[in-house]
């Protein structure tokens, strides 16, 4: 590692997602480790990031820390705007989103999402194998933000040729035109991060590629961890492993409770 | 089944037929829950995950016991749990028939282990839907519209899951979808504060209080603060629900205790934690025995929600407040 | 006259449309003498009235006098609930409206509203011989307020078989069910209020009924007036003329300006 | 034609690549004026009748000249007076092709001679709604859909008069009425105070400002007050237009005037009535110098908004401000 630093699988994802974001650009943050990379961003090279929380605050400056929940109390003080849940999502709807950052269970090869449940669906759909919380508003970002950045932790068993459901709409299909015939608005899935490496999707096919591996890995030992048939870009990078500053911003300084990303023991 | 509520026109109706005069409609919590909730109601859950649940409202209407409820909400944390806990000890005392939802779960504090054992068995029937199309549903139902289209989610496998239609726009031709109204029976929310005529003061996120309010065709309304109408009447532009979608105002401080209330109280992981441990046991296939002890110490034991929060150590709830006061600083 | 008051034909328009209103209800109230008449009513058997105003204002006491606008400040203080337009229609559309107060230039037989011109439509509309400021939210408060108290000075060009273009909705063409066949909501016109009398809408028919004769006025007098051959309830009652004391309630205390009810010169 | 302005993809594609960032947008109203309207655009209108009426960004508007403009608003007063009494003395340095409205007129003030001369000559084509129908069509532009449905007006000639569709809705099998977004290209609006950024609080009736500048490709907001951006955010919840939908702030006190602004000044109806008295003659057939004489006094023979307003003399505006303050009484 470039300057020695030790990091956890959650820290280089944090690491990776915050580079990912752009200053001065309006971002939709899901809750869990979306909220550290944004935090991240905008103390690195993003101050002029603008969140946005799905419960209805927009462009809190996040001085009073790491909120635990997209509604929490510190996403409200010394915000631009503060209403409900149709008003953020009316937002988004409306083309305010430049980048919404979503998690999800279980991701396909066109960037689909599902957050919803394991088991059958829909046979076995009022009885499912593991129910999980359901869409909460993933899909609602995943269909309206202009583009979209997923994380999912990266297994053969979460990266799937067929999801048990697709919540959050992704490249559908990966058709020519597929989101923009369903009704769908915005570019879609633009980078997926995994505990592995960042992938974009193809231009053409809409298939999950490979661009950047992390230290550690290799584009074999990735794809021996996928599911299904990746694409790798001629010009893979190395991601650099984070600095020993990023990592002490994460761990002192934005979630020094280990709220979201676990401490290492 | 298009209505799980009411329909547009029945809400429409029971409008017009209610007394929606200026008048005090303070009353016990216990009165207020025997009152307006029956058994088969389709129940409207106020506040987000955590924030702002109506808990006090909860926990009384486990101790009245209920039967068949619909439960709509988009995310739900507490709320749904206290209700749930109570269907998995005893479902001849308290039964949830459906629920309409987008999220249930407590995003930091994990999944909520009363879904998954009600979800994983079958126990009730589930409609998905996103936050937005909650949360759309439940406007429309307030504006007296039997549905708002969306453009969310539209692709994947949520429109299937409900009752959403996707149309050809007669504008666009392009795809849209409608989402029909929810209107349900009765409304549990929790606010800031209120007057004793209803008229409510939400600080932080409105969630979709507001909406739930005038869609329903009641409204309880509990408060961490009851103040004159006057004080409210000052800042009528910081009013979010107005009195004539109100039935029932009941002064209820830390109502949503163990969640989070914005100027008031952060949340008590700690009992969040401990409640979901009581029922892990049984989602796990396990005994009822902890989760049992959890509702005779904390419900059924206990006459009112005061009782409930005077089992909590004064310094606790006060580091909680300071907890709140740090996240939102403003002098008295 | 009962105490021997002099009054104009506006100011028996207020005394009766204030009366017509119940004590405890929303009213949703138009601007012009529907403001002064809910003012009355709220200072005399009506003081529970609830007023709703179209800009946005739900409740207010009206502690500052007659407003002159239905945006007016007067609205705002001291209200219970204030938006924009927005929000004071969808209540309306709700059902949160028991009784809206409009006004307007023409009326047919069923209680049709015009507001808008003057002249031959559709032909003539993007020319008419006059035009009028437009159907504002009376067309609104006409479909969806659960009961409509209608003002229309009487006057044989104004209360027309045909009018020139129907902007507010009443029973239509009288046809049974007719305002829920075209997806109204309401029971539409329950009163209207001339310069001659007060008249209601025969439950069958759903044609204008000559209930109530001003002073002065007769059943033949108030026909000779018409465009259309009225109803006549069975026991038309003799309106008993304003009181000096809602005289002076009008003329001192609610628009002493003579902003809506001119004075008599 | 369907889309008189951006259509709701083209909106979209506008918002989307527009520089959103938390900017200083400060600069003269003649700047904005010029930077962002175009001859041939689509402007929606803020306030309502003669309240808050973006009074100050209509005469540079005037000054400016533009042609084939749309107008779009619920009701107005003020601003559609100025605009149209500019096309009744000279068609070729201003000129409005199209309006969009609900009511034009005064309430108390009686009838608009500009808009009554300009219709009953045929001089403009006249799109009528109702009041709820242009606030929904604003509010479905600014909530990025390409309609919403409502109930009203539905039957009577409103409907044929306009773009409405009517379906069965799908949901009750009962005919519903849908209304096309209206996504203008540029909202001129006042508002009470705003920071730099463009973050807006209105005080009183928000009108439809809010719809109008979500709704829009760009928005001109004059305000009262400008504040730091420390005051606002204090009171998040009091933002009405949040920052983004904001491409141009400028201070204009008294910029609804003659007409009313709540907390600062009821109207100057002597004014209202005098400049009407000016337009006149021509509405009647007659001459119009009178109307050209007002127009060089109030609006050509000067240069900012400020000098007309400097026009007045000061005890006249303190007995406007003096007159708001007992509508709305409170210490400063």
């Amino acid at each position: 590692m470039t300057d020695g630093a030790t990091y956890t699988a959650q820290e280089i994802i944090v690491v990776a997602g915050s580079k990912i974001i752009e200053d001065k650009k309006i971002v939709f943050v899901g809750t869990g480790l979306p909220m550290v990379a944004t935090l991240l961003a905008k103390r690195t090279h993003a101050p002029g990031l603008i969140p946005v929380f799905e419960a209805g605050a927009m462009g809190p400056p996040l001085n009073a820390g790491l909120p635990i929940s997209v509604g929490d109390s510190k996403t409200f003080t010394d915000a631009s705007y503060v209403k409900g849940l149709n008003a953020a999502f009316e937002m988004t709807q409306r083309g305010y989103a430049d980048f919404g950052f979503i998690g999800g269970a279980e991701v396909d090869m066109f960037g689909n999402l599902n957050s919803t449940m394991i088991g059958d669906y829909p046979g076995g759909y009022q009885k499912p194998a593991v129910r999980l919380p359901g869409s909460g508003g993933a899909s609602d970002m995943a269909a309206s933000c202009e583009r979209t950045i997923l994380i999912v932790p990266h297994d053969k068993r979460k990266f799937k040729e067929k999801l048990s459901y697709v919540t959050s709409p992704g490249h559908l299909d990966g058709t020519p035109n597929a989101r923009y015939n369903t009704g769908l608005q915005g570019k879609g899935p633009y980078r997926l991060i995994s505990t592995k490496g960042i992938f974009d999707f193809e231009e053409k096919t809409k298939r999950m590629r490979l661009i950047s591996v992390f230290p550690g890995e290799t584009v074999e030992s990735i794809q021996a961890a996928t599911g299904f048939e990746l694409l790798v870009a001629a010009d893979v990078k190395l991601f650099a492993p984070p600095t020993r500053e990023e990592i002490r911003l994460i761990r002192e300084e934005i979630d020094p409770n280990g709220v979201f990303v676990k401490k290492s023991s | 089944m298009v209505w799980t509520g009411l329909s547009p026109d029945a809400a429409r109706e029971a409008l017009v037929n209610k007394d929606k005069s200026m008048r005090d409609k303070r009353m016990a919590l216990k009165e207020a829950v025997a009152l307006f909730i029956k058994d088969g109601d389709n129940i409207g859950i106020g506040g987000f995950v955590n924030i702002r649940q109506p808990v006090a409202i909860t926990h009384e209407m486990v101790r009245h016991g209920f039967k068949n409820l619909t439960l709509s909400f988009q995310s739900a944390g507490l709320a749904g749990d206290y209700l749930a806990g109570a269907m998995m000890l005893d479902e001849s005392r308290f039964s949830i028939k459906r629920i309409e939802l987008a999220y249930w779960a407590h995003e930091s504090f994990g999944l909520s282990p009363m879904f998954r054992y009600l979800a994983e068995r079958g126990k009730i029937e589930m409609e998905d839907w996103s936050n937005y199309n909650m949360s759309a549903r439940f406007k429309a139902g307030a504006m007296g519209l039997p549905f708002l289209p969306t453009r969310s989610p539209l692709a994947g496998d949520v429109p299937s899951s409900n009752r959403t239609k996707i149309i050809i726009c007669p504008f666009t031709r392009r795809k849209i979808a409608l989402v029909p109204a929810s209107n349900p029976n009765v409304a549990i929310i929790h606010v800031t504060a209120a007057d004793k005529y209803g008229n409510c003061i939400i600080r932080g996120t409105d969630a979709t209080c507001p909406e739930i309010a005038m869609a329903s065709a009641h409204t309880i309304v509990t408060c961490e603060q009851l103040v004159d109408h006057e004080v409210i009447a000052s800042h009528p532009k910081d009013v979010g629900i107005p009195f004539p979608a109100v039935d029932a105002v009941i002064h209820v401080p830390f109502g949503a205790y163990p969640g989070a209330c914005r100027r008031h109280y952060y949340f008590n992981g700690d009992h969040i934690r401990r409640f979901h441990a009581a029922a892990a046991p049984m989602q796990k296939g396990g005994a009822s025995g902890a989760l049992k002890a959890y509702y005779d110490e904390y419900i059924y034991s206990i006459d009112t929600f005061g009782d409930f929060i005077k089992k909590f150590p004064a310094d606790k709830l006060m580091a909680d407040q300071a907890a709140e006061s740090y996240n939102c600083q403003r002098p008295a």
